[in-house]
């Protein structure tokens, strides 16, 4: 049944728009947590969803930190892969025509030590066909001002923004820190620097003692904090992110089951994206995907939009 | 064959406690089944978990696999609630694989293997030595106490040459199994060294030893290594190992690796 | 055994301090998740602990926000009581009889929307017997600030810290809210006040949203995630602000089991409070102690200092 | 009788599936049951959750209370994940039981009870029933149909006089509990209703509808109300209702209430 659902005729309207960028439905799997796509081939069709987001890329290749570098904390997941990537150039060559290939809806995630960084990525991307938005990580510190990251300041995300935006044509999606004491101000500053939308959130900061060895579980000490455990801070800043700008906001966080996705929407998400539950179940993007269009015809939602709560 | 896997959720036939603490599962999955090579392993979740904690599923090796049947078995030892939950369900009850995932070990240049299995490292072993069986080779078992030793009769029944060692000699050689490894080796000349593979899993001090041991006498040697892993399946970039060549991740570039590409520290 | 362990002559020592306030060990309950003690002193003797901190008292009684106040999140409780109190004069009256007669050390919370009514809370609290310290909650409005939290500016941290501590004589630990970019920043500000010590974490804000009501679940909108979830994230601030500062630091959020304490005593806590496990079973700060004591009798540790990884 | 309460594990004696998706729990609880005042209620956590998801304890009223053997009942109907955890229990294994909790019903003016169960409201209804046992009274029991009639047997048992509502009067009455109930105040003179006594459980619409029938026939009633709870014992002051003098906690000052204390927007 589902499946029939998902078919443009009957059932309702799932397609969202994000300044240029037009999804099929708003599932999207998140950055970092669905590879370069091609590894869940085996497993679900990417093609049916939304889009996908990338792993993080940076001009040059990433080794990452040095493990360990996962834990399981109580209903979440702590990372500190170290943003591990194959490099701009790589990704072009050995990943994007694959995604192309396969008619994956493709948001290229990128991240920099520099606004200068941001700015080369940004023109390299442009313009290549097979991508259709870029995501700019800005929880990345800034290595010209102390290491401070470009997502905790709202100066230093208004330049970013603002390069990527000049050096490219291109969607753009500004993915915010949820380490701030305002999360709004920091969005406010993206869109004024002509963000297309702003995603959220990140993952929150945290870490993990192992009391037998006595001494930080991560290699790297701090690591993110993903999974269910987040979902109701996202949920809230999503909710106030919703109320304080104008341009789309694609919720992140902890997104399990379509119930979650439903929270985000109605919270004032236009789109939302499924990370650690990847990680857990594969189809989880597209579960959500089907209970999403069964709850809209239950409850006799036309389209996304509506699902939002007016306040 | 094509490299294929699945999600599925599998009904248990049978879990036994064999020894305290330690279960034996055997399932129906014919899909995984077909597919699965020695050495590759599965994410399992147990179907008694209805909340979202424990949150990710557990690596666990594939221990058999009965192609005629569908029937697939796990060896496990409870650790913490993961496995918990594993241990306590019994047959009919199901549970979530998905499998079989990454590379297992690489039998093309395999003449005459040594398997070496330290404890639980028989896990993956057992698959690997009936896969082999009718060929001339050994398995070394290690245990701490004769009480403590795995899966020796399924290992017999393989026709390989079985040498067992015991921390306190209550059965078998007193000793390592890195010794009784030592030994056999010591026993060759230049041109068998070139034909024989060491295969082991076990604790890390273990394979070190083990790798330190081939590597003197010249013989290859692949380990099957344990990291902690999100995903699986080489989407989190979580389960790196080091390696000459840089970051390894083991769900995806192992869990079975030539044991000379990585460091050692 | 583990009673024995408790004793002073075999054993570790167990006893803490923060600035004037002593602690026979370094288990205390939460504000909030102990009532006024009495309500527990059916299942547990809580003089057996290192002390209590009774539930936020302000100047005048509040009645609390409209429910539901409460709401089960994946390893973790969203609350919004909304402070709902009996007054500094019930309190005294009433509740601090019962504490004082059953030898409990008792930390008495207090919040105010003025530095005016920090200030009068803590002269009415100065020598009362049976008050062995002052936590300052300043996750509250500063409500001639237009709202803004105390405890997100260091400035009103430094100014709140500062009358209370002129306005009492007892130990003063100013409890710190996690809703912010740096923490250690407002750490540091409560200790150049006079602070004797810093508690934390407070809850993360938060929301859940009721998918078939449409509407946000809690009576109040947002709400404080507090429990497991939280907890790498408390940790991570223990951990840095005990860096920052050099008063003592008493670690907080999703203090569950004795690891978990141990975790945050590693990480630097002189101290800690068990909140949220309460709720779950009321002995949880008894077990805590003695899975502490014997974890430290098993490894060979003196004293709760010595359980400090040095960096 | 002093009141005290306990958090103890109790051993499961039978679990059974009396209606799709309810079951009837008994297990031993000597302790808790010596103190059980009907309309308390206990925080309830089941022994196979391994993690900590669910988090919270589960409040269930006291079904039955066997002061004899120590055996107590559960009522529950699967709702969530803590309640689908207790109903995969069987006998023998264990539940975290705190308890008993809360002011249960104030039984001290009681000459001529009333109770109306609606649905799953009984479960607090029975073990008032057999304590009223003996005494002259009425118990209106309420379902959607017959098929979800809940223990009709035991509450004939108690002696009270059993009426019956089904909404689609496959038995009994056709029709609410309510109307049921109206009918019956209805013949009351002055005098006796003043002797009646109302006790009310089931979902809040039908409680609002009973308060208000009784407060027209100038009846006494009270409710047993639910709210979403933590603690369950007063620590954390979450489950607050509005009443007319202002918010009152359903684990301490209830769950059982005078309804004319309440606001019933
Ligand atoms: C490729 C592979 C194959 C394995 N095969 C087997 C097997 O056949 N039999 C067996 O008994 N064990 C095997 N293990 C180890 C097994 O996965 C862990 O014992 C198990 O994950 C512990 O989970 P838990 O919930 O019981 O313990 P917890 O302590 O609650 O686990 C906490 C976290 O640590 C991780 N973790 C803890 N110990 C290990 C470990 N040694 N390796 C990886 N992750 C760990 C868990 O995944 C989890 O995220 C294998 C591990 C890997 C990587
Ligand atoms: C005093 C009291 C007595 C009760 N007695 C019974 C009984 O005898 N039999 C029975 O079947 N049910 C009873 N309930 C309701 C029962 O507590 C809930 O159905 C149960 O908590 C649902 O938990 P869950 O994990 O299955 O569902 P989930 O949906 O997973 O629960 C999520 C959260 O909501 C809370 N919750 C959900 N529904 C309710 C509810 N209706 N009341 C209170 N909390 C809720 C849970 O405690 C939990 O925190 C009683 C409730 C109260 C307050
Ligand atoms: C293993 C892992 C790797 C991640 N890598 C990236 C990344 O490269 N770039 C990025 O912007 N976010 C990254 N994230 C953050 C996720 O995209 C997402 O924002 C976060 O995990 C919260 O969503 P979740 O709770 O659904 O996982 C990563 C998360 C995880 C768990
Ligand atoms: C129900 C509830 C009420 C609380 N009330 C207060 C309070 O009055 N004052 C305060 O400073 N903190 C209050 N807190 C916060 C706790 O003291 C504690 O900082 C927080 O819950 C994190 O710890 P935990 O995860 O162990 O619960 C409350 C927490 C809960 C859950
Ligand atoms: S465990 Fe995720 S990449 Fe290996
Ligand atoms: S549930 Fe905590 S006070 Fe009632």
């Amino acid at each position: 049944m589902t499946k029939e659902n998902l078919s443009k005729d009957n059932g309702p309207k799932l397609d969202v728009k994000i300044g240029g960028l037009r999804l099929k439905n708003p599932v999207m799997l998140a950055s970092g947590t669905c590879g370069y796509g091609e590894e869940l081939s085996d497993l679900i069709d990417l093609s049916a969803l939304g889009g996908i987001v990338v792993k993080g890329i940076s001009l040059e290749a990433r080794t990452g930190n040095k493990p360990p570098r996962l834990f399981e904390t109580p209903c979440g997941l702590l990372n500190a892969i170290g943003l591990e990537n194959v490099g701009v150039q790589s990704f072009l060559k050995e990943k994007l025509p694959w995604l192309k290939k396969n008619q994956v809806t493709t948001v290229v995630n990128i991240l920099g030590n520099s606004i200068d960084e941001y700015e080369q990525m940004a023109a390299l991307l442009d313009g290549q066909s097979g991508i259709d938005a870029i995501e700019v990580n800005i929880s990345c510190p800034n290595v010209k001002k102390g290491g401070v990251l470009f997502g905790t300041d709202p100066k230093a995300a208004f330049e970013v923004t603002r390069a990527v935006k000049r050096a490219c044509s291109l969607p753009v999606i500004v993915k915010l820190s949820p380490n701030v004491t305002d999360i709004c101000e920091i969005a406010i500053a993206a869109e004024e620097a002509g963000a297309d939308g702003v995603s959220l959130i990140n993952t929150l900061l945290a870490m993990a003692i192992d009391i037998e060895k006595r001494r930080p579980v991560l290699g790297n000490v701090f690591g993110g904090l993903s999974g269910p455990a987040i979902k109701p801070v996202a949920l809230r800043m999503v909710w106030q992110v919703s109320r304080a700008v104008s341009i789309p906001v694609v919720g992140i966080g902890g997104i399990t089951t379509y119930e979650d996705a439903i929270e985000f929407l109605m919270a004032g998400a236009s789109a939302i994206q499924v990370g650690t539950a990847t990680l857990v179940k594969p189809a989880a993007g597209l579960d959500i995907l089907h209970g999403l269009v069964d709850f809209m015809l239950q409850n006799n939602y036309q389209s996304i939009g509506e699902l939002k709560i007016q306040d | 064959m094509k490299k294929r896997h699945f999600d599925k959720t599998a009904r248990i036939i049978e879990n036994l406690e064999i020894r305290p603490n330690i279960f034996l599962m055997r399932l129906a999955c014919p899909d995984i089944c077909s597919y699965a090579q020695p050495g590759q392993f599965c994410m399992v979740k147990s179907g008694l978990v209805q909340g979202l904690d424990p949150l990710l599923r557990r690596p666990l090796s594939i221990h058999r696999c009965h192609r005629d049947t569908g029937e697939m078995e796990f060896l496990f030892r409870v650790v913490g609630r993961g496995t918990k939950a594993l241990s306590m369900q019994t047959s009919g009850q199901e549970v979530e694989l998905l499998g079989p995932l990454g590379k297992g070990f690489d039998l093309k240049p395999t003449q005459i293997p040594i398997i070496v299995g330290g404890g639980l490292g028989v896990a993956p072993l057992l698959f690997l030595a009936e896969t082999l069986s009718g060929k001339k080779g050994v398995a070394i078992l290690g245990a701490v106490t004769k009480g403590e030793l795995l899966r020796l009769e399924p290992f017999k029944k393989t026709g390989l040459e079985i040498l067992v060692a015991t921390e306190d000699g209550s059965f078998g050689n007193e000793g390592l199994v890195t010794s009784v490894l030592e030994r056999l080796l010591a026993k060759l000349d230049d041109r068998a060294a070139r034909d024989v593979a060491v295969f082991a899993c076990g604790p890390h001090p273990m394979l070190r030893a083990v790798f330190s041991i081939c590597n003197g006498y010249g013989v290859k040697c692949q380990v099957a290594l344990e990291t902690i892993m999100a995903c699986g399946s080489g989407l989190c970039l979580g389960c790196a190992v080091r390696s000459s060549g840089g970051y390894m991740h083991v769900c995806k570039d192992g869990p079975c690796f030539d044991a000379s590409r990585l460091l050692w520290e």
